[in-house]
């Protein structure tokens, strides 16, 4: 109850500043301006729940952010599995990845793009290059994590080395994974807006910079509300899938 | 610390909270009083509710009903009267160890600086710690940091001293150094100590007053007096008093044992 | 039925430790962990080793079980060789470990957990090794259990299960390495009985550490007294208590003279371990 | 962390053997490394000059080390850096100083938290980026509107991390201190906010990380200097290895940072290290 309290306040300051032209709020537009022309069946600049544009730019966004994360996924988990359990492999390729990690995602933009020809090519590789590199590391640390204990008891009982593998590191690493794919899914969703507005021609980044271009302020707020709102619900399918995955758990 | 100081006095303190088929009492009807000066231990299975009972000496938590009283004010919340030693060693990680132990002067404002720093000092060197007052806790060993937790109580001069199974994580060997550590301090300046254990032998080996609770609602089952001659030296745990005193509590505890493990 | 459960098997794991050594490369210069260390252990004897922590037990336990190399000695278990300075350990299922705070698979069901070796081993098929299992479970009391995942189950309770993991494989030796330590005095107490009764029932070998004198004396045949850091046999205390044993004998004066014959040596270690752990804490 | 017996466990040599193969090992692992970077420059090298798909119209390494030795002493190249910085310290700080009080009260006071948490987790989905055309359109200037989204990015981790190293403080320190006689005040300053500082650097590690990425992509959006700006304007007018060269100063630019914070983690929490 107090949380609804304190957004419904939070929403009541932004009409007040904007309503009596305080310093510069008067250039943003007002909460009931956003809401009116997010569901007018005719909106003035053309966006809201009622324009096809409107889902197909979200279905672009959507569309390319799945196809970059499960290429992250099918790649960065068995890649971190191999780094956090072969020691000769993580001796030759870890001091490569570490070189390379710190350069920020949206830094490969130019390079993308010359790379690869078409735009969503290289939208799909900035948002792949940023959840690839957050599910290796974590897929790997938590292999390393993984008690010596239980690797020494699958041992115990008659394991050889590819059982361990499949009974012990990748159900063990598990945890680590999921929250690789879950920081994943949040970058993934940071470099995506950023490639679509700055070599995108649809998907929700690219809305609110043309929207800009074209002084639709409203429209920018109900891009990022969108934004905002469909990543939100990719992190927590990430969650529920890691929820089911990892019953054993403890609550 | 005048003579009488630290007698407590609980009258049917009873705790309660709701759950789904109406209220599960954790304390019922529990009553008992400390002798000031003399070290009584509680004993029980673990979990039969030990640990709520100091909570609700200590003040971290109030009774559903009865009372609880220390030399005849009743308890209403934490004070530096009451201090306890938990489970989990409960040292602040980022202050060095001396200054852990100058903490409770220094916040009630009961010595000025220069004089905690050398009062702290000679307790850590009674406790045999006094080459580590600049350490940080966690480059100690578990058997250091408990004692170094003894010395941050003491300096507050308490009036009651209540121990959580503070000996519980060390192995057996480093408990029973502790144990005579322990039993050295208080020996040296009797103080009212509640001490809690689910170990039989520890319990005989310090108590004067052995309280047998029940299992879960957790309440004074019996009180068997421990005669053995003061100061305690672990010889007396193979002597034949000792082995009377075990065989009599063994038989209580166990049954309580069993309930506890059918609970489990 | 598991064989491992039936007093009629024939008699094996006869283990012997002749002049073992362990001595660990660290940076700050070689860490000598045990030496010299020579120890007959009879097919289905119950041998305690007490010694205090850091003082090189697990070590040895860690060399019988084939996961660390020793460095001098030899390790002859049946007759065969299975460890020593040129032949380096493998573990098998013939020496299964409980570790101190337990190994049971987080991820895997209770029944799941003990039908692991059968069919890890190709031994049974998935079907028939866990039918196996539940039976030894119910066998054991363990039937509601069988379902669970072990976070749900007390650690008491999840130590029982592990030792039916482990004797399902029907092992020549059972490693334990302080099993109970993280135990409170009751669960320790009932756990005691219940390994008492499998070792009853199965006569498997057990090689079993511990800090606690009481426990060692209480459960084995034989204690042996190690000495603090670097791992040697300071004494060896012959246990005849009738088996099987109940808890009561622990208050028995035949009990506290046992107790009485090593606990002097027992204390000489624990007081060097103290000082010398706080000496390298200095 | 190797999981795998320790290689070339031979028989008993003297001990100086054992020492050195210690020593040896060392440096085993540091060759392979090199040999992994060195194995990727040479194919990298290849692929280009054999014009494979994707790599052919990427620059070899030869040209981007050329490239990058003419700039070396091009002012304008430091210019960039400097500005850059600057973009990410303001920013940066600023978050640090309003998201770490901020944390530590909604960490603390839970009738604050139920208030203010519910509008956190509504903002905190929007990527820091989707904020730069709104961040135009309020700031007066492109610098404020930069260091505004920056300030974001850095911001929300802040917050988050801090309240939750308060929440996972365990209340027997607390406790503790109560019992020993300690004021409100004396508990927020000495119990509190040590007690949740390692989180409130992992907040600051990851929210520099962050920072780096979004000054990236702001100042290619909105800039006119910076290093992000200097790999566009790289890109727009064709000189691509000097793009590589952008790219490999902003990995550097941001590793310095966020290891100058693991440092400043290091001298401020001295129990959080080993012996």
């Amino acid at each position: 109850m107090l949380g609804a309290a304190g957004f419904v306040a939070f929403v009541a300051v932004w009409y007040v500043l904007v309503h009596f032209e305080v310093w510069r709020f008067a250039k943003l537009p007002a909460p009931g301006a956003i809401l009116r022309e997010w569901v007018s069946r005719k909106p003035e600049f053309g966006t809201s729940l009622f324009t096809r544009t409107y889902y197909d730019d979200i279905w672009a966004s959507v569309t390319r952010v799945l196809a970059a994360f499960a290429l992250a996924t099918v790649l960065g988990v068995p890649l971190g599995i191999l780094l956090g359990w072969n020691r000769i492999a993580r001796d030759f390729l870890f001091p490569l990845l570490e070189l390379i990690r710190p350069i920020p995602p949206l830094a490969w933009v130019p390079l993308a793009i010359l790379m690869l020809s078409s735009q969503t090519a290289a939208i799909v590789f900035l948002t792949w290059i940023a959840a690839f590199f957050a599910t290796v590391l974590n897929t790997m640390l938590g292999v390393a994590s993984i008690d010596e204990a239980y690797i020494r008891a699958a041992y115990c009982l008659g394991s050889r080395r590819w059982d361990v593998l499949w009974n012990v590191i990748v159900p063990g690493a598990l945890p680590y994974v999921f929250t690789g794919l879950q920081i994943g899914m949040g970058v993934a969703w940071f470099s995506l807006v950023a490639g679509e507005m700055i070599a995108g021609d649809a998907g929700l980044g690219y809305l609110i910079l043309n929207a800009y271009d074209q002084l639709q302020v409203s429209t920018i707020v109900i891009g990022m509300a969108t934004l905002g709102f469909v990543g939100f619900l990719s992190s927590a399918a990430v969650r529920w899938a890691g929820s089911r995955l990892m019953a054993w758990q403890p609550r | 610390m005048s003579a009488g100081e630290g007698r407590l006095e609980l009258r049917d303190v009873c705790v309660a909270f709701p759950s789904e088929n109406g209220d599960t009492r954790v304390v019922d009807g529990c009553s008992f009083t400390l002798e000031p000066g003399k070290l009584s231990v509680m004993l029980g299975p673990s979990g039969c509710g030990k640990t709520t009972l100091i909570n609700l000496i200590a003040g971290y938590q109030a009774p559903t009903s009865g009372t609880i009283a220390l030399d005849g004010r009743a308890v209403t919340g934490p004070g530096a009267d009451r201090l306890v030693v938990f489970q989990e060693t409960a040292l602040f990680p980022w202050m060095r160890v001396i200054d852990n132990v100058t903490f409770g002067p220094l916040s009630r404002g009961t010595l000025d600086a220069a004089g905690a720093r050398e009062r702290a000092a000679t307790l850590l060197r009674k406790v045999g710690l006094d080459g580590f007052a600049d350490r940080y806790p966690n480059q100690l060993s578990g058997g250091m940091q408990r004692r170094a937790e003894l010395a941050r109580a003491i300096i507050n001069e308490p009036h009651l001293m209540l121990m959580d199974e503070p000996f519980r994580g060390l192995d057996a060997m480093t408990r029973e150094l502790m144990q005579e550590h322990y039993l050295r301090l208080f020996e040296e300046q009797p103080r009212t100590n509640l001490f809690v254990t689910s170990e039989l032998g520890e319990a005989i080996f310090l108590a004067d007053h052995l309280l047998v609770m029940t299992h879960k609602p957790t309440r004074v089952k019996r009180v068997i007096d421990v005669d053995l001659p003061r100061p305690r030296e672990f010889r007396m745990l193979t002597s034949p008093r000792f082995r009377e005193i075990y065989e009599d509590a063994l038989i209580s505890l166990h049954e309580e044992g069993a309930k506890a493990f059918a609970g489990m | 039925m598991a064989a491992a459960l039936s007093p009629a098997a024939a008699p094996k794991g006869a283990v012997s430790l002749r002049s073992v050594g362990k001595v660990y490369a660290a940076p700050g210069g070689d860490v000598v962990a045990v030496e010299d260390w020579t120890l007959e252990i009879g097919a289905g004897e119950f041998v305690a080793v007490v010694g205090p922590s850091g003082c090189g037990k697990t070590t040895l336990l860690n060399g019988i079980a084939g996961f660390d190399p020793i460095t001098s000695g030899e390790i002859v278990l049946d007759g065969k060789r299975i460890a020593s300075a040129a032949v380096p350990a493998k573990p098998g299922a013939d020496r299964v470990v409980v570790f101190q705070n337990g190994a049971l698979f987080p991820w895997k069901t209770v029944v799941d957990n003990v039908a692991y070796g059968p069919i890890v081993q190709r031994r049974s098929s998935r079907a028939e090794a866990l039918r196996e299992a539940r039976t030894l479970l119910a066998r054991v009391g363990l039937r509601d259990v069988a379902d669970a995942y072990p976070s749900r189950l007390s650690s008491g309770v999840q130590r029982r299960v592990e030792m039916v993991r482990a004797l399902i494989n029907e092992p020549k030796i059972l490693l334990l390495d302080e099993p109970f330590r993280a135990l409170d005095a009751t669960s320790k107490a009932v756990m005691h009985e219940e390994l008492l009764k499998l070792y009853d029932a199965s006569h498997t070998t057990v090689f079993f550490i511990t800090h606690d004198l009481d426990e060692a004396i209480f459960l084995a045949d034989r204690v042996v007294v190690s000495t603090t850091r670097p791992a040697r046999v300071k004494a060896i205390l012959r246990v005849d208590l009738p088996r099987p044993r109940d808890f009561r004998m622990t208050a028995s004066s035949d009990f506290l003279a046992l107790k009485a014959q090593v606990a002097d040596v027992v204390h000489q270690e624990a007081e060097k371990a103290f000082r010398r752990g706080e000496r390298e804490l200095a | 962390m190797s999981t795998q017996a320790v290689p070339g466990t031979a028989p008993v040599g003297a001990r100086a053997a054992r020492r050195a193969r210690w020593r040896g090992l060392a440096n085993v692992h540091a060759i392979r490394g090199a040999a992994g970077i060195l194995a990727f420059l040479a194919l990298w090298q290849i692929g280009v000059l054999l014009h494979l798909p994707v790599v052919a119209k990427v620059p070899a390494p030869l040209e981007v080390a050329r490239a990058a030795a003419g700039l070396l002493h091009d002012p304008r190249y430091y210019v960039d850096w400097a500005v850059s910085f600057r973009r990410v310290a303001i920013g940066f700080v600023i978050a640090q100083v309003l998201g770490v009080p901020l944390g530590l009260v909604m960490g603390w006071k839970t009738t604050f938290r139920y208030v203010t948490f519910p509008i956190f987790e509504v903002l905190r989905p929007i990527p820091p980026l989707a904020w730069v055309p709104l961040s135009i359109v309020f700031w007066p200037t492109t610098e404020q509107s930069i260091i505004f989204v920056i300030f974001l990015g850095a911001f929300f981790t802040t917050v988050i991390n801090t309240m939750s190293g308060v929440r996972a403080l365990d209340d027997r320190y607390v406790r503790a201190a109560i019992s020993l006689g300690a004021s409100p005040a004396t508990i927020f300053r000495r119990i509190i906010f040590p007690g949740a500082l390692p989180s409130i650097f992992t907040g600051m590690a990851v929210g520099m990380g962050i920072t780096w990425s979004v000054l990236v992509a702001a100042e290619i959006i909105a800039g006119r200097s910076g290093l992000g700006f200097f790999t566009w304007e790289a890109y727009v007018g064709g000189a691509f290895p000097t793009i590589i060269v952008g790219m490999v100063s902003i990995g550097v630019a941001g590793y310095l940072a966020s290891s100058s914070i693991r440092l400043v983690a290091k001298r401020v929490m001295p129990w959080t290290s080993r012996l």
